[in-house]
């Protein structure tokens, strides 16, 4: 019964999301688009030098309940969900993979094309599609509104500039920009407290948000070797290691469990280049 | 016909009082109406969070500040000692006078900006590294207010400074007080403030 | 375009309509005098050729008059607002035995905690609703209003309540509603970019009404 | 008579007629007529951007669900949206639409443009006490309207807080997402603030020191009156928000919290301090509107001020009461209900002495030779809609009514009428009456008479309905009514309203066109066009540098029109020797 409702509402929100933003960068049904769309960023790489990252956030053991959302105030939206009402969005997994796990490359990294492009964030009955983003810095991000009632976007970060504003009304966007490298950064709506996003900021376009079926893949990537962060909300980060050949496809894949929940969850660190070794560290704010 | 025509009665000439003194008095009555919002706050803030107050003493370094107050009413004294001596046309007392009262605001100046620099550096309140504005209401009612009778003071020692130097200049004399009279009128109640101060915010 | 008062639903509301009306009509009357002779006077003392004005400084016979009669009048009304205030407000007149519930504002919602069967605050099954107070018709109702982090207003129009949410102060507003109904919740005092959006539904249910919605929503609570 | 003369002159600033360069005549100079006339055009155009502001938020209150905002393209995206003004803006426009209206608007227009002009004119001397000083107060406004245009366009947007900056929301950026903007206001309030006490020095110092031989207190114009109990007010009053925005801007910035819960704070402390100062801010903003009027009204009727006496012991007493009843902004604030009940008492009797100054004002008007020009059809205007502000002014007043009108758009209706139609209309009833000796040339009367009916209709079309959207409990500051259930069916008052609105910001340009056109085509005025009593009349149009070839001496009290003894003309001014007009007013 919960696991039916799990990947029905997954699909729909695949859907919905695939409507509104157009497979806009880093959203969560379309890692694969969001890789596709950093390539012709990446067009300084030489092609036959780059690889492919693509793996999967794997959930075992007892899938946690997630909490119903009473949505009864806001019938509207309310009306889009299914007669299970909406739930939290905190744990998702569908078929044992983990979604919304938001993975990218945190060491090893030399020299980066520029961001291109756009990436989406959208509100879709009362909820943000996708639920975790990821965006280069400095990439514009486009926030619109589908719902025809007033939200607000309120994005709070530690190392960038933060901002609250509103979208009243369905179809008005908005364009903003985090200039710094940060993960993560936490966006909520004030009107609908359950409404809450997060934005991951990195300075290179190798990173990717795990979809639905708990899967991932990052390509273009130059070969070399590298260390991956997975950063969830609920079970924090675990790294790993990945070589990247050319024209390869490295395989590198996160396992987590129920019991997990709970650990010291990242929000709102800054990513430091160290230019003497052109590795990424991450500085800790708290 | 209470109002109608009325010729012929003394006309009225406005206070006995030169102008700049009125201005002064006017301007001190605004004044006090500012140091009385920030008293106002503080003995409200107070009264509503006891708790988060220090013991006198505790962070306070109260005989330094006590030793200040007394620079200060010193500086009061020899201010009235400077006007007397205009009136009475002595040079050599103007000079001196004004020198002394400047050097005296100049001092408390310099003190209370050692007790800051003691207090940010050295003192801890309620477990922040130094006592800054941010330590609680009571860092910040305390910079606030002293740190706005500082600022007057500051004012009070430049206006010193500049009729000191204008006293070198033979500026004033018996002929020419006002001056030196209404600068005064500032500096003593930027004294009596201090004094007000010091009770509320070092000693009690 | 319907001018009014919104009907009253509370004990409370009957009074302060009343004093409304009250000030209508005296601020009516003075309204007509002052329109009116303003009008009369700009018509019948219109400028002439070769007119002249009557010399006159006043009279203190008149300004003793028009100091008096508002002076009482304003009297009046001031100790009757007062005590109709004292009535509403005073402390001394809070019900004692009153059902309680807990309103809490925050940038932009109400969350209202419900007292549970036991009917008190502070127990284990209390629980929380967004944006949805509902409570039993003829009853004293108390509630304890906090805010989170601005200042908001708890306003609900058809019972002729509001009061300021203060963070950092839990204020009791009491009142007693004397029909059945459904209202709304609104924000009356600026809270930021979603303050015309701080709304919350009123539910006034009958006794049983209210004991079953609440025994409705308390499973989901005791888990 | 010599001997008078010389006294007076004690403190004479010389005519100095000779060669002064642009810069020290137009733009830094002392002389308390330019400096009139930079604050009239620094306040006019400030008015104008005040009402524009206005004019996008009755947009946005009528058709919440249009979009559409004309040239809303020009806007960036921060501000409006696919043609949608954003709640944000929204916040911005009510909180800049009123403090720009309050504080760089009105109040710089009734004390820095009159007070400065008419003091020293109406008083019988040359200068103000403090030239320089003087001066200081219209450059410290400068900063101010800078940092205010300036904060619109800052990352965050300008003050979204309401003009009333109630803390913690002006307080926390993060709760706003205005950050900079309000920062930049409170900077602004502080410049303000220095240059109403500057100011107010000015005018009490001079008022107190500097009258004409013969200038007793009780033969002072009412005008000076008022502008001289305003002085107190202001004196005593902007140094508290001085102090108070100072704290609030620490709060923000190093980290403080006096208003701030977490760290120990009150908001309500910030509500009393504004409150303390925003209640005699109150009468600030009406008490010279009454001067003039009463003014006006005498010169108007040609007939004398009717309870000159108790004109004077009102305008005292409201000033009085005036910092003893702040408390009743706050009735349903969460101060304590007992501290509410004597402030309803104080507030309540605070309307004595406005029923006082209507009825005054009315029995002025009694058995008068009306004069309905321009400007006596405003200072008519301010009566009536002045009564009608301070008879709504009783509705809130009684605390339990208080309670539900309390934030709705009955205080909205209440306020404006007070403001503009009180203020305001006297204020332009003041430009009307004194212009010609401003600037030596007569407003166009025509032009002058449609401005003053399309902005009496017009403004009764806009702010009386608001009466009746506030009984419906329409709450103030809300950026979209059609939500609310008890709200549903007055759209259409609102449509109307706006309509009215923006027909009556039109009109303001037809008196900007009528003033501009003026300076240059007007008809000459002579020395007294409106045969005026009163000392500022007596010396040409416009007066020199200096005012007067010599001090005058006052025989009369100010307002002496259709004395019977004066048989020759109408009017008796102040400096007329009484011997040479008639040889039986000397006796009186």
């Amino acid at each position: 019964m919960r696991s039916h409702f799990w990947n029905r509402s997954a699909a729909l929100l695949g859907v919905v999301a695939m409507a509104a933003c157009g497979g806009g960068g880093g959203s969560s049904e379309g890692a694969a688009d969001d890789a596709g769309e950093a390539a012709p960023a990446a067009a300084a790489v030489d092609p036959a030098s780059v690889g492919t990252i693509s793996g999967m956030a794997n959930f075992g053991g007892m899938v946690p309940t997630m909490e119903a959302i009473d949505m009864s105030a806001e019938a509207d939206c309310a009306a889009g969900y299914g007669a299970d009402g909406p739930m939290a969005q905190n744990v998702l997994v569908s078929d044992g993979g983990l979604a919304n796990v938001f993975v990218y490359l945190s060491e090893g990294v030399s020299g980066a094309p520029a961001a291109s492009g756009a990436a989406a964030l959208d509100q879709v009955n009362c909820r943000y599609t996708p639920h975790v983003l990821g965006v280069q810095s400095g990439q514009d991000i486009e926030i619109s509104n589908s719902d025809n009632l007033l939200h607000n976007i309120n994005a709070t970060p530690t190392e960038n500039r933060g901002f609250n504003i509103s979208q009243p009304r369905a179809g008005i966007t908005s364009t903003q920009r985090f200039q710094v490298a940060e993960v993560m950064v936490p966006v909520r709506c004030d009107v609908h407290g359950w409404m809450q996003a997060y934005i991951g900021v990195v300075d290179h376009p190798y990173f990717a948000v795990t979809g639905p079926d708990g899967s991932y893949s990052i390509a273009n990537v130059p070969a070399g070797d590298y260390t991956m962060t997975a950063w969830h909300e609920e079970f924090g980060t675990m790294t790993a290691s990945v070589t990247v050949t050319a024209g390869g496809t490295a395989a590198a894949s996160f396992d987590y469990n129920g019991e997990m929940a709970g650990a010291d969850v990242p929000m709102g660190d800054a990513l430091v280049l160290e230019h003497g070794t052109n590795r990424i560290r991450v500085e800790r704010t708290q | 016909m209470a109002h109608a025509a009325t010729a012929g009665r003394v006309p009225e000439r406005g206070l006995d009082v030169y102008t700049q003194k009125v201005g002064m008095w006017v301007f001190l009555c605004s004044e006090v109406m500012f140091f009385a919002g920030l008293i106002g706050s503080y003995v409200v803030l107070r009264f509503g969070a006891a708790d988060t107050w220090a013991e006198p003493g505790d962070v306070l370094n109260v005989p330094v500040t006590a030793f200040n107050t007394f620079l200060l009413i010193c500086s009061s004294v020899t201010m009235v000692k400077a006007f007397a001596a205009a009136q009475e046309g002595d040079q050599r007392g103007i000079k001196l006078y004004l020198l002394l009262t400047t050097l005296l605001g100049a001092t408390f100046l310099g003190v209370q900006v050692y007790e800051y620099i003691e207090l940010v550096l050295h003192k801890s309140w309620q477990g922040s590294h130094g006592f800054t504005p941010a330590a609680g209401l009571y860092g910040a009612t305390f910079f606030t207010m002293t740190g706005f009778h500082g600022f007057h003071v500051l004012l009070g020692v430049i206006c010193l400074a500049w009729a000191t130097i204008r006293a070198w200049r033979g500026h004033w004399g018996a002929d020419n007080t006002h001056g030196i009279e209404v600068l005064g009128l500032y500096w003593h109640f930027v004294d009596l403030v201090w004094i007000i101060l010091f009770t509320i915010v070092y000693l009690i | 375009m319907d001018w009014a008062l919104p009907p009253n639903y509370s004990t409370f509301g009957v009074v302060i309509d009343q004093l409304f009306w009250i000030i209508l009509v005296i601020t009516g009357i003075a309204f007509l005098l002052v329109e009116g002779g303003i009008v009369w006077f700009c018509i019948k003392y219109r400028g002439r050729e070769g007119a002249r004005a009557h010399y006159t400084h006043g009279s203190n016979r008149l300004e003793i008059i028009w100091t008096v009669i508002p002076a009482i009048i304003i009297a009046i009304l001031g100790a009757h607002s007062a005590l109709v205030w004292d009535d509403i407000k005073g402390s001394s007149n809070r019900p004692a035995d009153a059902l309680e519930f807990l309103v809490v504002g925050k940038q932009f919602e109400w969350n209202i905690t419900y007292p549970g069967v036991d009917e008190t605050l502070g127990t284990a099954d209390d629980f929380t609703v967004r944006n949805q107070f509902h409570f039993p018709v003829n009853e004293d109702i108390t509630i304890l209003l906090e805010s989170e982090d601005v200042i908001h207003s708890f306003f609900i129009p058809e019972l002729r309540v509001k009061q300021d949410a203060v963070p950092g102060m839990t204020i009791p507003v009491w009142f007693d509603a004397t029909q059945t109904g459904n209202f709304e919740i609104a924000c009356a005092e600026l809270c930021g970019l979603g303050h015309y959006y701080m709304m919350a539904s009123v539910t006034v249910h009958s006794a049983a009404d209210f004991d079953a919605w609440q025994a409705s929503q308390a499973p989901a609570a005791a888990q | 008579m010599a001997t008078i003369v010389a006294e007076a002159t004690g403190q004479a600033i010389l005519h100095e007629e000779h060669e002064q360069s642009f810069l020290r005549k137009y733009i830094f100079s002392t002389d308390h007529k330019v400096i009139a006339i930079q604050f009239l055009i620094y306040t006019l155009f400030f008015l104008m951007i005040g009402g524009l502001l206005a004019m996008l938020m009755r947009y946005q209150i009528a058709w919440p669900a249009r979009g559409e905002l004309p040239l809303g393209g020009i806007f960036p995206e921060s501000m409006v949206a696919s043609g949608y003004i954003l709640p944000e803006f929204y916040n911005a426009l009510v909180t800049m639409h009123g403090s720009v209206m309050v504080f760089l608007a009105i109040m710089p227009m009734l004390v820095g443009v009159w007070a400065n002009y008419l003091i020293p004119l109406q008083l019988g001397t040359h200068d103000m006490a403090f030239p320089r000083l003087n001066m200081l107060s219209f450059w410290a406004m400068v900063p101010a309207g800078i940092l205010t245009l300036a904060s619109f366009f800052v990352v965050g947007g300008a003050a979204g807080a309401g003009w009333t900056l109630y803390a913690p929301l002006s307080a926390r950026p993060d709760l706003t997402g205005v950050g900079l903007g309000q920062i930049m206001w409170l900077a602004a309030l502080v410049f303000i603030g220095l240059s109403s006490i500057l100011g107010s020095v000015n005018y009490i110092t001079t008022t107190i020191n500097m009258r004409a031989p013969g200038m007793t207190w009780m033969r002072m114009p009412l005008t000076i009156w008022s502008l001289f109990i305003t002085a107190i007010l202001a004196l005593l009053a902007m140094p508290v928000l001085s102090a108070a925005g100072i704290m609030l801007i620490f709060d923000q910035t190093i980290g403080t919290s006096f208003f701030l819960p977490e760290g120990g704070g009150q908001p309500l402390l910030w509500q009393h301090l504004f409150w303390f100062f925003g209640h005699p801010e109150v009468y600030i903003l009406i008490l010279p509107a009454m001067g003039f009027t009463s003014e006006i009204l005498s010169v108007g009727s040609r007939k004398p001020v009717f309870g000159y006496k108790a004109m004077v012991l009102a305008l005292v007493s409201i000033a009085f009461l005036g910092f003893i009843v702040w408390g009743h902004h706050m009735f349903q604030s969460g101060m304590n209900p007992m501290l509410g009940l004597t402030f309803t008492v104080s507030t309540l009797f605070i309307a004595v002495p406005s029923a006082i100054k209507t009825f005054n004002w009315m029995g002025t008007m009694w058995r008068g030779n009306l004069q309905l020009h321009s400007a006596m059809l405003f200072a008519i205007g301010f009566v009536a809609m002045f009564a009608i502000g301070g008879l709504s002014g009783v509705f809130m007043a009684s605390t339990p009514v208080d309670i539900y009108i309390h934030d709705t758009y009955f205080i909205v209706a209440h306020i404006h009428y007070v403001l503009f139609g009180g203020s305001l209309f006297a204020l332009f009833g003041a430009i009307y009456f004194w212009y010609p000796k401003m600037f030596g040339r007569m407003m166009d009367e025509t032009m002058g008479k449609i401005h003053f009916w399309l902005t009496f209709i017009l403004f009764n079309v806009v702010f009386f309905p608001m009466h009746g959207v506030g009984m419906v409990g329409m709450m103030r500051r809300i950026y979209d009514s059609t939500g609310y259930a008890h709200l549903q069916g007055i759209e259409d008052t609102n449509a109307l309203i706006s309509w009215a609105a923006f027909g009556l910001f039109a009109s303001g340009f037809l008196f900007a066109f009528n003033f501009f056109w003026s300076l240059k085509k007007g008809r000459k005025a002579e020395a007294n066009p409106w045969n005026a009593t009163t000392l500022e009349w007596q010396t040409p149009s416009p007066p020199k540098h200096g005012n007067w070839e010599e001090i005058p001496v006052v025989y009369h009290g100010p307002h002496e029109y259709s004395h019977p003894d004066v048989e020759d003309k109408d009017w008796l001014a102040q400096n007329e020797r009484p011997d040479v007009v008639s040889p039986a007013a000397g006796s009186h």
